[in-house]
């Protein structure tokens, strides 16, 4: 039942079978209908759905966005795609100040099913404009859910559970996971959307991270173990909320705490992750938290530059050697 | 026109006037707080568009809805107990004066960022327009949200997609301080309609017997699928933007740059408001209001007894909906946790 | 040479002596000419500079923010007023996409002497959409310069600094300081504008805030000096950059540190502060940092709840006790 | 026309073309990477326009920039190096294909996010305005772009100060893979500048002459103080949208769509595209260079040696292009940090 599938194509899937299960999912954004979407997310869907369910649209981010808060008020599901998370800074009135608002403002009259896709993050020299990661932004709006899909097997559940939540929920893929291999089993019983997952279990040290840099840090990890260092790995799954029950369990075993992400540290995901874990296991800890995160720089489009600018395999590994050693006397 | 549309419109405009009226006093006594932008001088827009409407038809509003959501048939306490912040608020007490709604009658909120309104109609209308629905969403603005890249970007979509939208410009020329001709490069708000093939006419706001004839024609037409219509009215506002503004901008502030001899004296010649006079002003109170309860007197659908037992009547329930609004409870923060995770049932998140 | 002013008047007499100073300072926005500007700080400004320099603008923020920038780029120095800090989500693209990546993107060529004033934070039940921060967003924006003044002094330094400067200076104002009264002496040298201040000395426990929470933190920390707890109190004045050195020294004094904000808490302003803080004073410190932050909820219209949902002097209070004596044995 | 204007437009067009050929070489050699957004087919836009212009006047453009740079002087040694990510880059390195800036010649950026162009140009035109100086702004931008709210907001703000701006839109009728009639209401872009009471024309985008003139005489009223002038040039892009679109949408998708016998076949049909056939296109390839240098060699300005001599001289120009691009050293992480903080001099900020 399971198979090797690309990322793309998990999303693709999950959009299927939505769209087939309920006729008021449909989905739009630039170049999504004739084009199949910049990533292919929605390869075929035009030809078998139709204009009014899957829709190309003007470039008119902040307008169509809004369109999709519109007609989730009166029950429809709209899927919104923004071709990359840059173009979202045009579209975040609609996201915060309608979306997660209007529930609310309301008096809990409205429901908002509204599912906002973007991909996003530092992809292959495309310079500072397009490099963009919106966590933190989204992350401090009360009424919106994040999820961040690492696996074809997260992308086809959590995809599926945004359409079939009620809520208002942006997904943040990564531009380099759409061509990323996996399992996908169409038939496992999904896990709550924002749990996260240990990705491999370890007693020294924990890496916690989410998107890209979860499979990254999972990587370092493995190599870790040849040296001696028994690293767990979580990968967070979703930034809004955080499991932080399965973070701290494990900080109650390693005592010791890596956040790992791309995004520029200063303000950026792992402030928040690194404050409430150590403001939860502080006497627990025997390091204080640590962040690795990307430089406090505009990406460089220079591709040595641009890949100096965020964390690596390598750099992973290398702080995570030096929390592991920090305080042990040797 | 028939007698019964008239007397129910009559009756809508007084009953506004003395709402809008009634929560000016409200919040000097400090019973509604936040900001309050009021009607009085534009009922004839409100009152003329939504009684063309049907019932099934949806309703999108600015900050400054109040008689939007009264005409609408938002029961008037509830209004007032919302701009209290009272639990029976229309919106909980979570919204205030600037978030009205009432999903059961279609009303679709009062948005206090400007352009919203454009977004959200088109969305709703798409909905309507996928499943070949018979309704139309009346998206209301004001001639400074024409400005707002929203606008453009909407009226696109809605053009191409055809879909069935009542665009209603509250055209009372200011947007805040700033006048008409100093916003907009064009001030004929219905040519911007031009740029998106959307049909698009100026009404006289002062008589609401042509706004609703418009609104219903145009209305016809969206039905018909012809896509989005466009209507300029224009209008007035009496009082400042909101309560928190004396509105001295208009002829004061003005006047006085005037006589001053400094190099300014220039450019502000060339913004000579043709803003009516204070004087002016305080006389086309009458217009809007009595401009029909003129008519109905002549057609002889009322008699003056009558008319006065309408106010009558209208002073109660105003009256009414200011002792609901005291005596409503406040909302407590598990309300207010409810209201913001009203949309999550069962679902097990972690 | 020192008078009593509101903060107001500080920032219009700091506007007018840039203006004064510098005819390639202008300024615009919705009403800020002829009006004067919804919180009086451009008062009079039209009236002696003339349309060309204070400019009344149309409602179209992403339009005359990025106006703002195409300006600075020719060495004219716009200060934009955005009426509030809510409408800016309209103007981020200006602002992150542009303004902050110019002078990186085209390898250090242009200048960009743009200043955006918002006035913002919860103010008298404005509800949900008036009522919001964007510390968070802002922050994680390499490029960017952010400062927060809580007093008519800082108000008249540092908006004179960001118009000086070449950088994109974003002034966050806080809609109930405008009418707040202060000493200014517009003889003074002024202190680099980022620099933190410690409003209060004290020994038991640091209070760290900026904008009007650093003004209830600080008349807590004179209430609480009666009970006998003796804190410090500093003011950021300004979240990027950040003085960490200022705060360090602080807690090599007390220990202890409660960082208080209005900002929802999650992923707000404070979670960078606590994060950096505990990461390089982790060894120092007697109890883990607390955040007392705004609720994550939107803010509610009614006023009981508003008043709920955000900081206030007791409240502060409160949690300053519970931090002074924690670990402490009875 | 003058001779030395005809040839001087020729060079630049080959010079266009040549340029943009070598540069979709390298980048399939991996020499290039990140979008690369190529231009054959438009050269006429570019060279037209930017030969009307003076060297005062500013430059804004767009992601697919490189043309206009070329046109407007920078080297094309230091484009090539800016594509390559090196350090003597006209960005150094920072900015890539779609980020070219050249501040000495007033080049002010390549942009990548679409509609980003007004609202630089209308502040670039501010000061001016504001210095009473007498050169204007270019501003360019694609059809696609001209439904960002950015354009509205922009045109409004521009029209209404009467700011020294010529606005460009390069229709190429394709916003990546969506044509023209899929996401505009209107289809004549000219005719969305009436909306703001912006005087507007379309000009045949294969005719650089045409162009040229055009552009001239809306410059010269611009600087007559007549504010902003609107320039629909219709233009073709040979290739796909950027190097990694094949631009198979164009006839291959829908060709075959329209085979199917589903109910989206109906659908379909309204979205024939009026864009030309692969054939047509191939063979418009001609047109833009060919026009001119038929014009050329017709008047007796150049003879075909002398082209050929051209060509050749080109040739070897991008060869260097590419070979200094080759030997130009990587910026380091210490040029980076310089660039971010080039603006802060000598000032303390704790
Ligand atoms: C995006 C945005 N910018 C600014 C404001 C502040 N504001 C509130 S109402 C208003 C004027 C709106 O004028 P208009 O659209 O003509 O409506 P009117 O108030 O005249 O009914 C402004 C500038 C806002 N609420 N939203
Ligand atoms: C705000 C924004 N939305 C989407 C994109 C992705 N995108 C890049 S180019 C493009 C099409 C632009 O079409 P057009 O304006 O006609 O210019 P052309 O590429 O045809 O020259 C799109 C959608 C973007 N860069 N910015
Ligand atoms: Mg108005
Ligand atoms: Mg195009």
């Amino acid at each position: 039942m399971a198979s090797e599938v690309l990322l793309w194509q998990a999303l693709n899937q999950a959009m299927d079978a939505e769209m087939e299960a309920d006729d008021s999912v449909f989905t739009f954004g630039e170049d999504v209908a004739l084009y199949g979407g910049s990533y292919r997310v929605t390869e075929n869907l035009y030809a078998k759905y139709g204009e009014w369910r899957v829709r190309d649209t003007p470039i008119s981010e902040g307008g169509f966005t809004g369109l999709g808060v519109g007609a989730a008020m009166i029950g429809m599901r709209p899927v919104v795609e923004i071709m990359t998370v840059n173009f979202a800074l045009l579209a975040l009135d609609a996201i915060i100040n309608m979306a997660a608002k209007i529930p609310f403002m309301s008096g809990g009259q409205f429901p908002m099913p509204l599912v906002v896709r973007m991909p996003g993050g530092v992809a292959k020299q495309l310079a500072a404009q397009h490099s963009q990661r919106l966590e933190h932004t989204l992350m401090n709006v009360p009424g919106l859910r994040i999820a961040t899909p690492a696996t074809p097997q997260d992308a086809w559940w959590q995809l599926r559970q945004a359409i079939q939540s009620n809520e208002p929920i942006i997904l943040l893929e990564h531009e380099l996971l759409y061509f990323s291999k996996g399992m996908l089993d169409t038939t496992l019983e999904p896990i709550p959307m924002h749990r996260a997952v240990v990705r491999r279990a370890g007693s020294d040290l924990t890496l916690i991270s989410y998107s890209r840099t979860a499979l990254l840090a999972h990587q370092a990890a493995d190599r870790l173990a040849a040296e001696g260092i028994d690293t767990e790995v979580i990968d967070l799954r979703g930034l809004s909320p955080i499991d932080w029950d399965t973070c701290i369990a494990s900080l109650g075993k390693t005592h010791r705490l890596l956040v790992v992400e791309e995004d520029c540290g200063f303000a950026g995901a792992g402030a928040e992750i690194a404050a409430t874990l150590t403001e939860r296991c502080f006497y627990d800890l025997d390091a204080p938290v640590r962040r690795h995160a990307g430089l406090d720089i505009p990406t460089p489009y220079n591709g040595t530059l641009e890949a100096a600018s965020i964390p690596t395999v390598s750099s992973i590994m290398e702080a995570a050697r030096q929390l592991a050693l920090e305080g042990v006397d040797a | 026109m028939k007698r019964n549309i008239l007397i129910a419109m009559l009756r809508d405009m007084l009953l506004a006037r003395a709402f809008e009226e009634r929560a000016a006093r409200e919040y000097t006594r400090g019973n509604i707080a936040g900001f309050l932008h009021l009607y009085p001088g534009e009922e004839a827009v409100a009152v003329g568009v939504l009684h063309a409407a049907e019932p099934g038809d949806y309703v999108v509003s600015t900050y400054r809805e109040h008689v939007h959501a009264l005409v609408r048939g938002v029961p008037p306490e509830r209004i007032m107990a919302e701009l209290f912040g009272k639990r029976d608020g229309c919106s909980g007490g979570m919204g205030g004066s600037m978030h009205l709604f009432d999903r059961e009658r279609r009303f679709m909120g009062g948005y206090a960022i400007v352009g919203e309104t454009y977004p959200i109609s088109i969305g709703i209308a798409y909905g309507i327009a996928m499943r070949e629905l018979p309704e139309a969403v009346i998206c209301f603005f004001g001639d400074g949200a024409v400005n707002q890249g929203t606008f453009h970007e909407s009226l696109n979509m809605a053009a191409l997609w055809k879909l069935p939208i009542l665009f209603v410009c509250e055209n009372n020329r200011y947007q805040i301080g700033t006048e008409i001709h100093r916003h907009s490069a064009v001030t004929e708000v219905y040519k911007r309609a031009c740029g998106y093939r959307i049909p698009a006419e100026c009404i006289n706001g002062m008589d609401v017997m042509d706004v609703y004839k418009a609104t219903q024609s145009a209305l016809q037409r969206i039905r018909e699928g012809t896509g989005p219509q466009f209507l300029e009215i224009e209008t007035y506002r009496f009082r400042g933007h909101s309560m928190a503004d004396p509105g001295s901008y208009r002829p004061k502030v003005e006047v006085q740059a005037f006589q001053d001899e400094d190099p300014v004296t220039v450019v502000l010649e060339e913004t000579v408001p043709d803003y009516p006079s204070a004087e002016h002003l305080s006389t086309i109170g009458k217009d809007n209001i009595e401009h029909l309860s003129g008519h109905i007197h002549r057609e002889g659908f009322l008699s003056a007894d009558q008319v006065e037992r309408m106010r009558q009547e209208i002073a109660d329930t105003v009256e009414e909906a200011v002792q609901f609004a005291l005596n409503s409870p406040e909302p407590n923060m598990d309300d207010a946790l409810a209201a913001l995770h009203s949309n999550r049932g069962q679902e097990v998140l972690i």
